[in-house]
């Protein structure tokens, strides 16, 4: 089923963990590099926001420490979610998963805003009871076919990860925040720094599209 | 409606946890359904025993840099993964000829026992790991010092 | 007969699904948090019972994500509770203060824990710390601690390309990774002890 | 199949209906029930011969329980 | 390789205008002319462009770019016969394109499009089992092989309506005046697109244009097959002033209840995809 989405166009080799580019994670990983790039560049908008009743409207500044902190934590979303698209590994793409839910979290929880947090706390709670469904589809893709290379899986070399191990993939990655599982997500989204708030939205799509493919090939 | 009601539920994110919680709940009790799941007996890096050694419950024999006989994913992309217990630095090798239980009290020993997957064969993993506690410490002393 | 695997797994998902369905009708979020450290005890048993030493190798980078959301998450629910301004009570126990024996008791557990290495290692030093550090109230300097912490990181990551790209220092990148994680898991954790008493800057 | 590894299963299910369904459902209730399925999973993984992943489980498990008994401290009674 | 995104540039646009018209018609109004997103175009080139004081710069900018690039890279795909996965991929990352225009500026109207347009993200779920089946069926997601494919064995119109019927909606949500149009509805003053104008917004529209080229193309290439040029874009026309009737009919929903509408839908799919792997 490898013919999905095209032969590798590149292999870089971690040891045991393989790193490889077809057209398709190419393209979602160059993708990432580019909002990676955009958060490294961009200062954050001023949110305006009107008081009711009135004319008055202000617009809201964002400190600099704040600031600091929220972009540190966007590249870091930003790189794992590079990771997350080229990894070759299915353990190794879960535990980027897992820091993309951290990153997340890290992201808007730095919001002084008591909607924000609350929303933030949901969003990272479900992320953590996400890590059951990822986890235990991996470990029970290397119990079942003896291998965690995504190649080697789609190689037809090993025998085909079981239906089980494929759907808790799949629910542990809509965890971090696809529908229907991602209210909290659109609450954080009103928090001010677009550029570091929509890595979180940017961040969630790429990991379920890498999933999708990861699930349709293994 | 049907339809408006369900949306009222999923546009809370206080129920967000309950629908996720009970969608995976579902789907463990689909998973124990479908068992048995088989247990493929080809594994990589499998555990054998040898209680004889000072090592034991991680001997496995080999020595740095020399191909040993293991399942490996790629092994043409390891031509120096050996026996897990083949880093094992010279504080290391003294204990284990002084002791008969290096193996179950020194197991995360600097070219101790798991080094060779933690920091070779899998490296990538840890570093994602570690890089993830970086993180999350970022965040919590972040918020604990901010006033 | 069933075998050994698929018992343990259906056990394991059994436990998953006891664990969920507590969740979905759990209403006060410190609950919630309690049961998601729960959740993590069903999934560390899946892993284990590949029983190979790579499920070894699976383990511990589940552990650490979980303490790790663990600590970031309950930050953010005492901020979010409005907690965070709140002192909470030390080990105010009067022979601990005077005597000597929490002081050794953490260098022991220190020693112990830099003799071990690695993160188990950083894991039991850090405990030996946080002991102390309740026991004595000792405010130690963050911004340094987070310094050596930073650095230890990086030592260990020139460790992981030393052993992708030049595998014959080995003896040196082992040293190096085995020690850059004991002093980064020893800090990060003893930061938590830090964290316990009065907030300061 | 072994002793240990039979035995580790039944704490873990015992122990996770009594986290899961405390009685009287309070946090340090709760809390403390946690640590028994978690001495089943360290049974399993003694079965195993996991002496790494046990020590370290061992270790974190101190240390999350520690967290959380901060949050109860902060938060005032349980 | 010009000629052609000209082509789609112009003739999306087109579709745009006459979806417009027909919606008007239906309704009982004139209705501007046909080739009024085209004029839009003209008409906000040579309008003032500056960048609000209170927005982030690059981001405001950086996603006008990404927006063309991204579509134009969707109709390469396309023409190629690439891989439909890498549509799709392009097809959700559209949502990431909308939620920087929203956010970008600050303005508060541009922010609620913005979080509208990730609570419509349900909106893409269907077309990933969309594609799923059509793997079942096919074997294959390159869209060369999937044309070859209905060469030999007919068309997947045919074989697999319940795909065709999601992918469908998939499109209908992406069309403006639709009943999951929530992103640009009229409470929101232009939505996302508030505060982009004078060149911004005509890069806006000449995506908006590719865009609806693009997802009929595909449409009719996935379900129906290879088709001389003149059939292809009469087919997509077709399919456009049916999307344009039940756009015209259909209230607009509330965010949520879209999002509910979409899932039943998934939900349903879903139950069709595992049929078809039980069969196949």
């Amino acid at each position: 089923m490898i013919e999905l989405e095209g032969a590798p166009l590149f292999t870089l080799e971690f040891g045991d963990i393989l790193v490889y580019f077809t057209p398709y994670t190419a393209s979602l990983f160059l993708l990432a590099l580019l909002f990676t790039a955009i958060v490294v560049l961009s200062r954050p908008e001023r949110q305006v926001e009107i008081l009711f009743g009135t004319d008055a409207c202000y617009a809201k500044d964002t400190s600099i420490e704040e600031l600091r902190f929220r972009r540190f934590m966007s590249i870091a979303c930003g790189l794992a979610t590079m990771g997350a698209m080229v990894s070759g590994d299915v353990f190794d793409y879960t535990l980027f998963t897992a820091l993309v839910g951290v990153t997340n979290v890290g992201i808007v929880a730095a919001v002084k805003s008591r909607h924000v947090q609350n929303a933030a706390f949901q969003y990272g709670i479900v992320a953590l009871a996400g890590t059951l469904p990822l986890f235990g589809g991996a470990a029970i893709v290397v119990a079942s076919t003896g291998t965690l290379s995504i190649l080697r899986l789609a190689g037809g070399t090993a025998p085909g990860a079981p239906l089980l191990a494929k759907a808790l993939l799949t629910l542990g990655v809509m965890g971090e925040g696809m529908a229907p599982f991602y209210a909290a997500k659109a609450e954080m989204f009103r928090a001010p720094g677009a550029p570091y708030v929509i890595m979180c939205s940017l961040s969630s799509l790429l990991i379920f599209l890498r999933v999708i493919e990861v699930v349709l090939v293994i | 409606m049907i339809i408006s009601r369900i949306s009222r539920i999923i546009s809370n994110y206080g129920n967000l946890m309950p629908l996720f919680a009970f969608a995976c709940a579902v789907l463990c009790l689909l998973g124990i359904l479908m068992l048995p799941v088989s247990y493929h007996e080809d594994q990589l890096y499998r555990k054998t025993q040898n209680p004889d050694s000072p090592l034991d419950p991680y001997e496995r024999g080999g020595r740095p840099l020399e191909r040993a006989n293991i399942t490996l994913q790629y092994p043409e992309n390891s031509p120096y993964a050996g026996y897990v217990t083949a880093y094992l630095t010279p504080l290391s090798l003294y204990l284990a000829s002084s002791t008969l239980y290096l193996g179950t009290t020194i197991v995360a020993h600097p070219g101790g026992i798991l080094d060779e997957i933690l920091y070779n064969t899998r490296g990538l993993d840890t570093v994602v790991e570690s890089s993830i506690l970086f993180v999350a410490f970022a965040i919590g002393s972040f918020i604990f010092r901010r006033r | 007969m069933v075998s050994e695997y698929a018992l343990g797994l259906g056990i394991a998902l059994l436990c998953a699904v006891l664990v969920f369905a507590a969740l979905s009708r759990e209403w006060d979020d410190l609950h919630r948090l309690l049961l998601v450290d729960l959740v993590e005890i069903p999934s560390l048993a899946i892993v284990a019972l590949v029983g190979t030493d790579l499920a070894e190798a699976l383990i511990l980078p589940g552990l650490v994500v979980g303490i790790a959301e663990m600590l970031a998450l309950s930050q953010i629910y005492l901020l979010k509770e409005g907690l965070q301004e709140r002192p909470e009570g030390r080990l105010r126990i009067e022979v601990i203060e005077k005597a000597d024996a929490p002081v050794i008791l953490s260098l022991v557990l220190v020693c112990y824990g830099i003799v071990l290495s690695g993160f188990t290692g950083g894991g039991i030093a850090a405990l030996g710390m946080i002991f102390l550090f309740m026991a004595k109230g000792a405010r130690e300097p963050h911004e340094l601690l987070e310094t050596a912490a930073g650095i230890s990181w990086a030592v260990w990551i020139g460790a992981f390309f030393v052993f992708m790209f030049a595998p014959q220092y080995w003896l040196l990148a082992v040293l190096a990774a085995g020690f850059g994680i004991l002093i980064k898991v020893m800090v990060k954790l003893s930061l938590v002890g830090g964290m316990w008493g009065k907030p300061h800057d | 199949m072994n002793a240990e590894f039979l035995l580790g299963l039944v704490i873990l299910t015992m122990g996770t209906i009594a986290a899961a369904y405390p009685r009287p459902k309070t946090y340090l209730n709760r809390l403390i029930n946690i640590e028994i399925p978690g001495w089943g999973l360290l049974l399993v993984m003694l079965s195993y011969n996991e002496a790494l992943a046990l020590l370290t489980f061992g270790g974190v498990t101190a240390l999350t329980t520690y967290i959380l008994v901060r949050v109860l401290e902060k938060r005032g009674g349980a | 390789m010009l000629a052609e995104l000209l082509l789609a540039v112009v003739y999306g646009l087109l579709l745009l205008g006459i979806h417009r018209k027909v919606i008007a018609r239906i309704q009982k109004r004139p209705g501007p002319p046909i080739w009024q997103e085209v004029l839009h175009i003209l008409k906000f080139s040579f309008k003032t462009t500056w960048v609000p004081a209170t927005a982030s710069g690059v981001l405001f900018v950086g996603v006008v770019i990404i927006a063309i690039a991204i579509w134009t890279a969707a109709l390469l795909v396309v023409i190629a016969g690439g891989s439909l996965m890498i549509l799709f991929g392009i097809y959700m990352l559209h949502k990431i394109v909308e939620h920087g225009f929203g956010l970008s500026s600050g303005s508060p109207y541009g922010k609620f499009g913005g979080v509208r347009s990730v609570i419509s993200a349900a909106s893409e779920i269907p077309l990933f089992v969309s594609v799923s089946v059509i793997a079942l069926f096919t074997g294959t997601l390159m869209i060369d092989e999937i044309v070859a494919f209905e060469g030999a064995n007919g068309p997947l119109l045919l074989l697999a309506p319940p795909a065709a019927i999601a992918m469908y909606l998939v499109i209908l949500s992406k069309m403006p005046f639709g009943p999951f149009s929530i992103v640009e509805s009229k409470e929101l003053v232009s939505g996302y697109k508030t505060e982009h104008f004078g060149i911004w917004r005509a890069g806006l529209e000449v995506c908006n244009g590719l865009k609806t080229f693009v997802l009929l193309n595909a449409f009719v290439l996935v379900f129906i097959g290879a088709l001389p040029l003149w059939l292809l874009l009469l087919l997509m026309l077709a399919i456009l002033v049916s999307l344009s009737f039940v756009c015209a009919l259909t209230p607009m929903l509330s965010p949520f209840d879209s999002v509910t509408v979409q899932m039943i839908i998934t939900g349903l799919m879903l139950v069709y995809a595992i049929v078809v792997w039980v069969m196949i």
